[in-house]
């Protein structure tokens, strides 16, 4: 899974993600650990059945607000590689939304950086969804009285 | 009166009722800006948060606009 | 990538780990997040180039370890579904030597449970690593003075 | 005395020179079969740990061996 140099990623696609091709990115030969996440659509929100959701990105601010994700993360742990890629458009229950993967030389800091990049991600990163249910919509954490989806 | 062109995205979208806006504000700050939206607009007060963005980075209130910057309202995220 | 019926697996194998199918098997409908970890060979150790690895196991007993892993970190988060998956034989710099994937429903408790699977199977799974350099090969961690390898 | 047959892995096999040895021990724990062990090969001392499995599980040094019973030694493990 090595066999290309290494060529780092950061992708906002409305194509449906190659999570593969995302941890073959992210991989290094000096690397002994590759962490990856990968958030998927669930069926389900609030005891509500999603029938699709709807993702939204300011994607000039996206890309760069996760390269400065990055950045912070490559002072804290000894990233190797790196790959990010989020879908928009129109995802259905069980579709990849995003993808994060890092190679580091062990895996407790491989693990920390993946981590701290999806928590920042979720923080930071102007991307929005919307949840469609079978009687109404609702985009995420907008209001107060909506509960934080995570 | 300074003229501003602002982007919308995610719930502002729908509050603005499109993409983009064009405000009137008082002052050259972000709080002038904000100030003028909210009261344009009194439905973004509502939101849970709103920042501004300047130029694809988040702007503190204090910070100066250009009528040529670009804009944008961002709400909560929601990515993941 | 959830096209199939919730399927676990536990692998230990002498073929090319397809970290792909790891993912999923391990995936599941009702979840949010999946998290993977890759370990993968190095091409350095101690200072000194790795020409390749041999990894040996005690393969009954090995999966009986790996499942009762599984069955205490079931207890500790909610797995919707997991898969693990272990190469044994010669294993050359880049290789792919380990994966462990989970499916939860939301994204920490899938770092932490993949965390811990592969925390206790570096400690319990009786697995065994013989690095192979240029002058010389040593089982890790064997003895007291050999740095203990991560 | 007691008759057991014990399948090595790791750096035990070399030390036994063997995947497998067969030892005579003076009583039927895991202790007794861990004396007549490091009797006859007493490089396995210099191990850092070395655990005993009886039938594909990790063993206390008080449990009971029976003749029948598949017995492997668990040098420190490195997988992963």
């Amino acid at each position: 899974m090595f066999n290309q140099p290494l060529e780092n990623m950061i992708k906002i696609t409305d194509k449906p993600i190659d999570v593969q091709k995302v941890i073959e990115t992210a991989s290094s030969l000096n690397a002994g650990a590759v962490n990856v996440f990968v958030g998927t659509v669930r069926n389900n929100a609030h005891g509500k059945n999603v029938v699709w959701l709807e993702y939204e990105a300011y994607e000039t601010m996206a890309v760069g607000e996760i390269r400065k994700i990055i950045d912070d993360a490559s002072h804290r742990w000894p990233l190797l590689g790196w790959a990010v890629s989020h879908r928009i458009g129109t995802l259905k229950p069980g579709e990849v939304a995003v993808a994060v993967a890092v190679s580091t030389p062990h895996r407790r800091e491989s693990f920390d950086a993946c981590e701290y990049i999806m928590d920042t991600l979720k923080e930071k990163v102007p991307i929005w969804k919307k949840e469609v249910f079978e009687d109404g919509e609702e985009w995420i954490s907008a209001r107060p009285e909506v509960a934080v989806n995570s | 009166m300074n003229t501003f062109r602002v982007k919308a995205f995610g719930v502002t979208k729908d509050i603005l009722g499109g993409k983009e806006t064009v405000v009137e504000a008082s002052g050259k700050t972000v709080a002038d800006l904000r100030s003028a939206l909210t009261e344009k607009y009194p439905k973004l007060v509502g939101l849970r948060s709103l920042f501004i963005a300047v130029n694809n980075s988040y702007a503190d209130d204090t910070a100066l606009l250009q009528e040529s910057d670009e804009i944008a309202l961002i709400p909560p995220v929601s990515g993941g």
